[in-house]
């Protein structure tokens, strides 16, 4: 039988679509929440709780549920879906979770019976012993018991981001919010309206309490008032947008469901996630309902009264017709109101109350509708099989009867809530006329309007709001709001009913998401867990996934009555982000996947692609790591190919992604002096120079070429992931250190594309590509450079080397570079001249001895470590790090230092990141640390020596010439017999280099 | 040229361009030096932009303008305008040239299209019109001129593929 | 994440900006005349106060210009940038709010933590 | 139970700092060195610094030998530490993960994995396949920085951060040591070069022994002796999803893609982000780095896009310029310091704790513990665990 329908709601739509709940089909109307449509259909078990498999149905009417979370089976299979917040579309699937083999049936429901071992903490105190039982048995099984949803399998987002920099921000479209938005209507501020429903009004169209606003009907206001604010220039809305977070210097995150109510287009992003920087905040975000604690409070059939009151008005839906409803307030008669209009008589109205402090209008009401009361009486529970039956009351004198009836609506009062306003730091009270926390003083631009600031007298909200906006300018706005229920609010504190009848079953519960019963507090309580932050650890208590919104104050009562402390010094746990959980998706926004990084290329990148190079990351560059001739050909033939062959004849590498800086300015030299180790003053103009740059800690930083075009005019090369590094660094000591110094910085580096070719053919190659220049060894000899027109652009050929042979790098425009590229190849194919990537550049560097910045050093290596103390300028006074390498442990002789290893057997292969011991074999397994005296930094198979060559850095290394050692292998306790040598292998001369 | 995208309310341009860096103190001798080089005198307040039907001249930072010219010159005379103001000590000018790509934004709604990618504020009161910021757009380092109706956005070359990856995936979503 | 008003460039989120640690951190005019502590103070020792700290920022994604600013690093709350090339503004211009070395209240946790 | 004392005028040894390294030494003081008479004292809750903050990774797979003994030194505690306090820890050893994306991490790690070989420790490389069959839900070839191999150490994993507080709580407790919430330490009294005592929101209390182990605060304390820490506060933030039936058993951990990521026993996801880039103490931490965080998550478990964020917060951690922690004796006689272990020290609570209680009552270090001075800030020996430097060709 579904239930009755409130033909006066505005909200919901006559169309009818068809959902599934547990395989099973239902009818439900366009604009149901899940919860609305399954409450439609009578549905009252939705799922099963957390840790006792306890049967759950539906809470609340909101983003507050503890309770009726599902999984969608369609959209990718998304778990812990609030039920209460969701809206259903044609042929949208919906299961229930944690719950086997059914629903209904539920194995797991066992643990309810178990419960004794569940209790607060039971985790610390059992599941120890005997050993390895832990490891083995119980955390399996405890794990296998974890979770609430299944993730999907496959899922790919196409969330969005939008930002808004804005003057005035109104959190919720309710009826604080759109008094506020119509007092901005026209004025100079930019302001954006923010509600999570797809309506506007809150408490006006979520309750029956307010008659007329302006003497219209509640409908007839809200629909102007949001026809004014779409008119008008100044003001956004935005609906079905949650704000989640309130960051410092107001920066606001809310989550937009673009697809509520529809089928998810899946090329297209669901959520669009708002980032917003505004300069005010005007939070009216309404109040949150609390409940009260009672004996199986958790029994589908029991739901919050205003929720209950929402489905009403909201939705349309009249979940029972004769409910029980129960509470401390004076607000709930409005639910009592809501249900006469349509007929329905409520089992029992029951009120904690004192009969005096009852309104009399209530009472008269009551009674002139022949509503069972029982007024300074509670529900001491409920009990069913897997819903409500039976309801138990205990009257003023103590008396226990029970009623039948299948719905319980109890109301424990309500909360401001509080959450956003902590969140931006504000500081909150208690306020004993309402009983709970609210706002005291805002840390940000921050205002409250409404229930939110703990005002629940409708007369005074124009009042408070011209007040709290008089700051902005706008004119005051005086609306007359007509009510169904007696303005003063009156509650009476209850936190907890006193519970007779006890059984296994029988709970009371303090956190329905994390089945956390008030047992549990007291007993945590006991044990010594009494600060709050404990107890919401030690018994998981506001730690579910609804973080206890209508339930983390009644704890603080009923916490503070045992320890007898005021709440205000119990003082609460922090409030933190997000207020409801915030899709990963929409946070990641389209910066992942394939954005999640942005990609560098170099001008010859697509060149690249055509000629099969296999490409490396660096950095955010792709940079070729080889070129595979055929699909056959493995990297380590293709590296010893390239390599070869650039010893035989030719080689070219791309390197544009190195990083290029010019310096410039009278004071260049000085300032060159101090940032590298080496002495440039005596360097001749139009020369380079090998440099090396420090931390103040004496430790390597990075490496490069320096070009002197004169003294007051320097290019730098930098490696190509230190580029920005080097660069900053370079302008923070300018501004920072010496801004004596008359000194410009340009990064370069887009500018030129450099190509490196070398090789005993280099120069006839670039010979003919540059017919006017002069490549001989007198007239452009080893680190110097020339400065020419190239298609009328500016280029530079320096001549220097990175792998021992005789090389030029080129720096040419990018418009000419792929031409220039593709004219190189023309002329180099007769010498068979061969692109090569960096891993070959590394191998032919490692058979010349050269150090890679990031692989021979690692943060902790000096130049003296790696036998460059020929690069420091002695005889400068200072430069960055220079004191730091006299230190007593920098000065040390037995620092680990380069060398270079050859395997004694040279059929044998040394890996990578090995150590070198003295001994020649490993036990197999190792239970006293050995001792080693460094690592292998780099290691290859070199084609022109034909044997395996590494370098290390090793202690004492170099005293170590000549010596017999072993180093490591990755699995095997056999170690490799070795010697250590110089780590030059191939031209110790250089004559490749210089001739 | 080429669109990039064209739609009812954005519409985005693509093309190669010719761009000077120029830094210096901003001081007298700098401005008459650059005003014979170009005969436009430089900006002078941080952020501003001057322009003419050849060239947007901006000051984007402390000590460092930029020359953007808006219709193609012959190279030779880009250099040559570079090494006469590099013949200066106290000035130091980097052809800028072909190392950046640029694009033009326009269209209703390229605010808040520019503003799925970038937090930049760039409502007139914070970014009024001729002026130019540095800033994240798409997560990269870009400059951002804003001149009547349109925005130009430069960054460097190499993340061209990626940058315009993004506009048009944004555009289609 | 707090917004930072370069001096250069107007209001920019942090993210532009890098860090460079204490402000007003001057290098050894002659760092050989240091024992190897005091040049140990000078590379890795930097003041870490809770409360109120001078720093200096640089707005790297944006103009590269480096400043100074003053912060109280338990609220971050910005209470004054400058440029590098003006004074040291004195510490009694600021208002510290912090009333013992942690500033925290005896209930409660961080929601309660420090005013403004 | 603990109990809730009101402090006594005096004590041998003063602990500033309840959290797991603080009430950890109370323990191993009374435990393995006899002296009873200890303090620990507690600004707010006990736990609830970073001890209660933290993503619970364990593992000791570090590359230079001194970090290696010290860490290693801890999970062999870790291994018997329910047993021992008879406090179930939760530890569970269910192995940690370090993901090589490019060709610098693969050396890197494989160098790591080498030294940890030579010095006992169970690092091993594992390659993609072994990979998807440990972790099936990762995303190893469709990203951005490909997933290349990992370093795997089977012996770390995670365990519960509030037990190790509350079980050295429980059992120092019994032993006699006074544990004194909600009382701050406003100034560490000293008198030429020597300590003697603390004042607190309680009044003055004396010791001749003071060892502050007060993380992100132990600076701020510092100050008031006159001593100078090489310390930086930084907030480090965390988060947690929505609980899930589960769906990875190990913990995975990436620097290239800065992420790392465990499921708890509830079932939640616990996911640690990055520090922020400028010194804090707002257990907070910026909006930006959370999205870091998450971005990288959902690039590397593509369907945890499908998850949501149920809780972000911050932590202040302290960090030393070289990345280890600071367990010294310093110029003030009596004053011992155990800090700077910045965004790892949760693995190395019992060992750390077990060697600082060795120094604090024999007034000199443990042998573990020597190379950990502050004299290194000085003579250059520093012990660098950033790893290796920037990447570079
Ligand atoms: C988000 C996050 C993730 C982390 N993840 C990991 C991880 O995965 N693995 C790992 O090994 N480590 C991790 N860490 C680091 C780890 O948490 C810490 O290094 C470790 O917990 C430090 O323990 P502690 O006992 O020294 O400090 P804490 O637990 O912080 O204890 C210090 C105590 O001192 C108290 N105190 C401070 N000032 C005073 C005062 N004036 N008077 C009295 N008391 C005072 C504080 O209130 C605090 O309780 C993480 C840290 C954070 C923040
Ligand atoms: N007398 C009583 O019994 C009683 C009790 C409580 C409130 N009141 C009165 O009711 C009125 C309530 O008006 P109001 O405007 O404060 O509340 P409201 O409920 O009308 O509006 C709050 C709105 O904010 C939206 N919202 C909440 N959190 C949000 C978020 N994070 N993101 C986006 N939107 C969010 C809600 O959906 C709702 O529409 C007040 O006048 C108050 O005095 C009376
Ligand atoms: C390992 C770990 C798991 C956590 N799991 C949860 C959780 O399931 N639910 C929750 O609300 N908070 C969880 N938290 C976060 C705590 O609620 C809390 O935010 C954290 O301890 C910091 O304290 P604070 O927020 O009170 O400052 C977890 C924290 C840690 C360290
Ligand atoms: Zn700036």
């Amino acid at each position: 039988m579904p239930a009755l329908r409130n033909k006066n709601c505005n909200y919901i739509s006559k169309k009818e679509i068809k959902i599934t709940f547990d395989g099973k089909s239902y009818s439900a109307y366009e604009g149901d929440t899940i919860a609305s449509a399954l409450l439609r259909n009578n549905i009252r078990l939705i799922g099963r709780s957390f840790k006792y498999h306890r049967p759950r149905g539906i809470y609340t009417c909101g983003i507050e549920e503890p309770n009726a979370l599902v999984q969608i089976l369609n959209e990718h299979n998304e778990p812990n879906t609030r039920a209460t917040v969701k809206r259903v579309y044609d042929g949208i699937k919906i299961c229930s979770q944690n719950r086997w083999p059914s629903l209904s049936f539920d194995i797991g429901s066992i643990n309810n019976i178990l419960s004794p071992i569940f209790s607060a903490g039971f985790y610390y105190k059992t599941f120890m012993g005997p050993k390895g039982f832990w490891k083995k048995i119980y955390e399996p099984l405890i794990r296998r018991t974890a979770g609430l949803g299944k993730p999907p399998k496959n899922f790919r987002s196409k969330s969005i981001h939008q930002n808004h920099n804005i003057d005035i921000l109104i959190v919720g479209g309710g009826l604080s919010g759109l008094i506020a938005a119509r007092k901005l209507i026209g004025t100079d501020y930019e302001v954006l309206l923010i509600e999570q429903d797809s309506f506007l009004g809150g408490i006006l169209k979520n309750s029956n309490k307010v008659k007329k606003v302006d003497g219209k009907n509640v409908f007839e206001w809200v629909k102007e008032t949001e026809k004014l604010i779409l008119e008008s220039k100044n003001i956004k809305i935005l609906k079905n947008t949650l704000v989640t977070t309130y960051n410092f210097t107001n920066h606001l995150i809310a989550l937009e469901d673009k697809y509520a109510g529809k089928k998810i287009d899946i090329n297209k992003s669901e959520l669009i996630l708002h980032k917003i920087r505004t300069t005010h905040t005007i939070l009216a975000n309404g109040h949150i309902e609390r409940f009260i604690s009672f004996r199986n409070n958790d029994l589908p059939g029991v739901m919050l009264a205003s929720s209950f009151e929402k489905y009403i008005e909201r939705y349309g839906v009249v979940a029972d017709e004769k409910p029980v409803i129960f509470t401390n307030n004076s607000s709930t008669i409005s639910l009592v109101k809501s249900l006469i209009n349509l007929n329905c008589i409520p089992s029992a109205y029951i009120d904690s109350r004192k009969i005096d402090d009852i309104e009399n209008d209530t009472k008269e009401y009551l009674s002139k509708n022949n509503i069972p009361f029982y007024p300074e009486s509670e529900v001491e529970g409920c009990e069913g099989n897997k819903k409500v039956e039976k309801v138990y009351i205990r009257n003023s004198h103590n008396k226990i009867s029970f009623i039948n009836a299948s719905m319980l609506c109890p109301s424990g009062g309500f909360n401001p809530d509080i959450h956003l306003f902590t969140q931006s730091k504000g500081l909150v009270k208690w306020d004993d006329k309402i009983i709970s926390f609210k706002p005291d003083t805002a840390f940000q631009n921050t205002i409250t309007l409404g229930s939110v600031s703990g005002n629940y007298e409708f007369k005074n909200l124009c009042k408070e709001i011209n007040k709290k906006l008089s700051f902005l300018k706008a004119s005051d706005l005086n609306l007359e709001i007509e009510t169904n229920i007696r303005d003063d609010f009156s509650i009476k504190e209850l936190w907890e009913t006193k519970i007779n009848k006890m059984s296994k079953w029988s709970k009371s519960f303090i956190d329905l998401h994390n089945d956390v019963t008030t047992k549990d507090l007291k007993q945590a309580i006991n044990e010594g867990y009494d600060r709050i932050e404990h107890l919401k650890r030690y018994t998981t208590n506001s730690m579910g996934t609804d973080q206890g919104k209508i339930s983390s104050i009644n704890s603080l009562g009923i916490v503070s009555k045992i320890l007898n402390k005021k709440i205000s010094e119990v003082g609460t746990t922090t409030y933190r982000p997000p207020y409801a959980p915030l899709s990963f998706a929409a946070i990641a926004g389209r910066s992942t996947y394939e954005y999640y990084d942005p990609e560098r290329k170099t001008p010859i990148h697509n060149w690249h692609i055509k000629n099969n190079a296999v490409f490396e990351d660096v950095g955010q560059w792709k940079r070729p790591w080889y070129f595979k001739r055929n699909e056959t050909e493995t990297m380590h033939q293709a590296v010893q190919r390239e390599s070869r062959q650039t010893r035989k004849t030719a080689g070219i590498l791309d390197g544009s992604t190195l990083g290029k800086i010019e310096i410039k300015g009278k004071d260049a030299l000085e300032f060159m002096n101090l940032m590298y180790t080496n002495a440039f003053s005596k360097m001749k103009p139009m020369t380079s120079r090998y440099a090396l740059m420090l931390g103040e800690d004496g430790m390597i930083m990075d490496d490069g070429i320096i070009c002197k075009i004169s003294d007051k005019h320097f290019i730098a090369t930098t490696t190509s992931g230190g580029a920005p590094k080097v660069f900053a660094h370079m302008e923070e000591f300018l501004q920072t250190e010496w801004p004596h110094l008359q000194v410009y910085l340009n990064s370069i580096t887009e500018q030129f594309t450099t190509f490196n070719i070398s090789g005993p053919k280099a120069r006839e190659i670039v010979g003919k590509v540059f017919s006017e220049i002069d490549f001989s060894n007198e007239k452009f000899p080893f680190m110097t450079f020339k400065t020419f027109n190239y298609k009328n652009t500016q280029a530079r050929i320096m001549r220097a080397s990175f792998t021992g042979e005789l090389g030029y790098e080129i720096y040419i425009s990018p418009q000419y570079a792929l031409e220039l590229w593709e004219l190189i190849f023309k002329y180099g194919k007769d010498f068979d001249l061969v692109p090569y990537g960096t891993e070959t550049m590394h191998l032919l560097r490692a058979e010349k001895g050269y150090v890679v910045i990031g692989q021979e050093t690692d943060g902790t290596v000096t130049p003296i470590d790696i036998n460059f103390n020929w690069m420091i300028g002695k005889k400068k006074k200072d430069f960055i790090g220079k004191r730091s390498l006299t230190r007593s442990d920098t000065a040390r002789e037995d620092r680990k230092q380069l060398v270079g290893i050859v395997p004694l057997d040279k059929s044998q292969f040394i890996e990578e990141g090995q150590h070198i011991v003295e001994c020649e074999s490993l036990p197999s397994k190792i239970k006293k640390p050995i001792e080693y005296l460094g690592h292998i930094s780099s290691s290859y198979h070199s084609p022109n020596l034909n044997h395996c060559i590494s370098m290390a850095m090793i202690k004492s290394g170099n005293k170590l010439m000549g010596k017999k050692l072993f180093v490591s292998t990755p699995k095997g306790t056999k170690n490799i017999p070795i010697e250590i040598v110089s780590p030059v292998f191939i031209d110790p001369e250089n004559k490749r280099l210089t001739s | 040229m080429t669109t990039l995208i064209s739609t009812d309310t954005v519409n985005i341009i693509q093309k190669n361009f010719q761009q000077i860096l120029i830094r210096g103190d901003g001081k007298d001798q700098f401005n008459q030096i650059i005003n014979k080089e170009i005969s436009l005198q430089p900006p002078s307040k941080n952020l501003e932009i001057k322009i003419s039907d050849k060239y947007i001249f901006a000051k984007n930072s402390f000590d460092q303008w930029t020359l953007v010219y808006l219709i193609e010159q012959n190279y030779k005379e880009i250099i040559k305008t570079i090494s006469s103001l590099n013949s200066n000590d106290e000035i130091l000018a980097s052809d800028y040239s072909y190392g950046q790509v640029y694009f033009e934004v326009s269209g209703e709604n390229k605010d808040e299209f520019l503003n799925k990618l970038t937090q930049f504020d760039l409502r007139n009161k914070k970014f009024p019109d001729l002026s130019m910021a540095q800033t994240l757009i798409a997560r990269i380092d870009c400059y951002i001129y804003k001149l009547n109706n349109k925005y130009i956005i430069t960054c460097n070359k190499s993340y061209e593929d990626y940058f315009k990856e993004r506009l048009v995936d944004l555009i289609n979503l | 994440m707090i917004l930072i008003n370069c001096p250069y460039c107007g209001e920019r989120e942090q993210s532009e900006f890098t860090n460079g640690g204490e402000a007003h951190v001057i290098r050894p005019k002659d760092p050989d005349a240091l024992n190897d502590k005091d040049w140990g103070q000078y590379v890795f020792y930097r003041s870490n106060p809770k409360g109120i700290f001078y720093e200096r920022w640089v707005h790297s994604h944006g103009c590269r210009k480096w400043f100074n600013a003053v912060r109280d690093t338990s609220t971050d709350t910005i209470l004054k940038i400058y440029k590098l090339t003006d004074n040291k503004p004195d510490i009694s211009e600021f208002q510290n709010t912090l009333e013992s070395p942690s500033g925290e209240p005896a209930v409660g946790s961080g929601n309660f933590a420090v005013k403004k | 139970m603990w109990e809730s004392p009101e402090p006594k005028k005096g004590y041998d040894v003063i602990i500033v700092g309840g959290g797991g390294h603080g009430l950890g030494t109370a323990y191993y003081l009374a435990k393995e060195h006899g002296i009873k008479n200890i303090a620990v004292i507690e600004k707010g809750w006990l736990g609830g610094g970073n001890t209660g903050r933290n993503t619970t990774i364990i593992r000791s797979n570090y590359l230079w030998n001194e970090s290696a003994n010290l860490y290693d030194h801890s999970v062999k505690l870790w291994e018997n530490l329910s047993e021992e306090l008879n406090f179930n820890m939760m530890f569970s050893q269910r192995g940690v993960m370090n993901l090589a994306h490019n060709e610098h991490d693969i050396k890197e790690m494989k160098r790591r994995i080498s030294a940890n070989r030579l010095n006992g420790l169970d690092t091993q490389w594992v390659d993609t396949k072994q990979i998807k069959e440990l972790v099936p839900i990762m995303n190893t070839e469709n990203l951005r920085y490909p997933v290349l191999g990992a370093a795997f150490q089977p012996r770390g994993g995670v365990a519960r951060h509030d037990a190790v507080a509350w079980g050295y709580a429980l059992r120092s407790n019994e032993m006699g040591v006074d544990i004194i919430q909600n009382c701050e330490v406003k100034d560490i009294k000293t008198d030429n070069h020597k300590v003697e005592g603390v004042n607190t929101s309680k009044g003055f209390i004396r010791a001749n022994k003071v060892a502050v182990v007060a993380s992100g605060h132990t600076s701020v304390l510092a100050q008031t002796a006159g001593v100078r820490l090489p310390l930086q506060s930084r907030p480090l933030q965390a988060l947690v999803s929505e609980p899930i039936k589960p769906v990875i058993n190990t913990v995975v951990m990436s620097n290239a893609v800065h992420a790392y990521v465990s499921q708890s026993d509830k079932g939640e996801l616990v996911i640690g982000a990055g520090t922020d880039g400028y010194n804090s103490f707002t257990q907070r931490g910026g909006y930006d780095v959370i999205e870091e965080t998450v971005r990288a998550i959902v690039e590397l478990y593509p369907i945890f896009g499908k998850m949501k964020m149920l809780r972000q917060w911050g932590g202040i951690v302290d960090i030393c310029p070289d990345a280890s922690p600071i367990i010294s004796k310093c110029e003030v006689k009596g004053l011992y310091f155990n800090c700077g272990w910045g965004t790892g020290g949760f693995k190395a609570t019992p060992g750390s704790a077990n060697v600082f209680a060795h120094t604090v009552a024999k007034d000199e270090p443990h042998k573990i513990n020597e190379a950990f001075n502050l004299e290194r800030f000085s003579n250059g020996r520093l012990i660098d665990e950033h790893g290796a430097a920037a990447v570079a060709h």
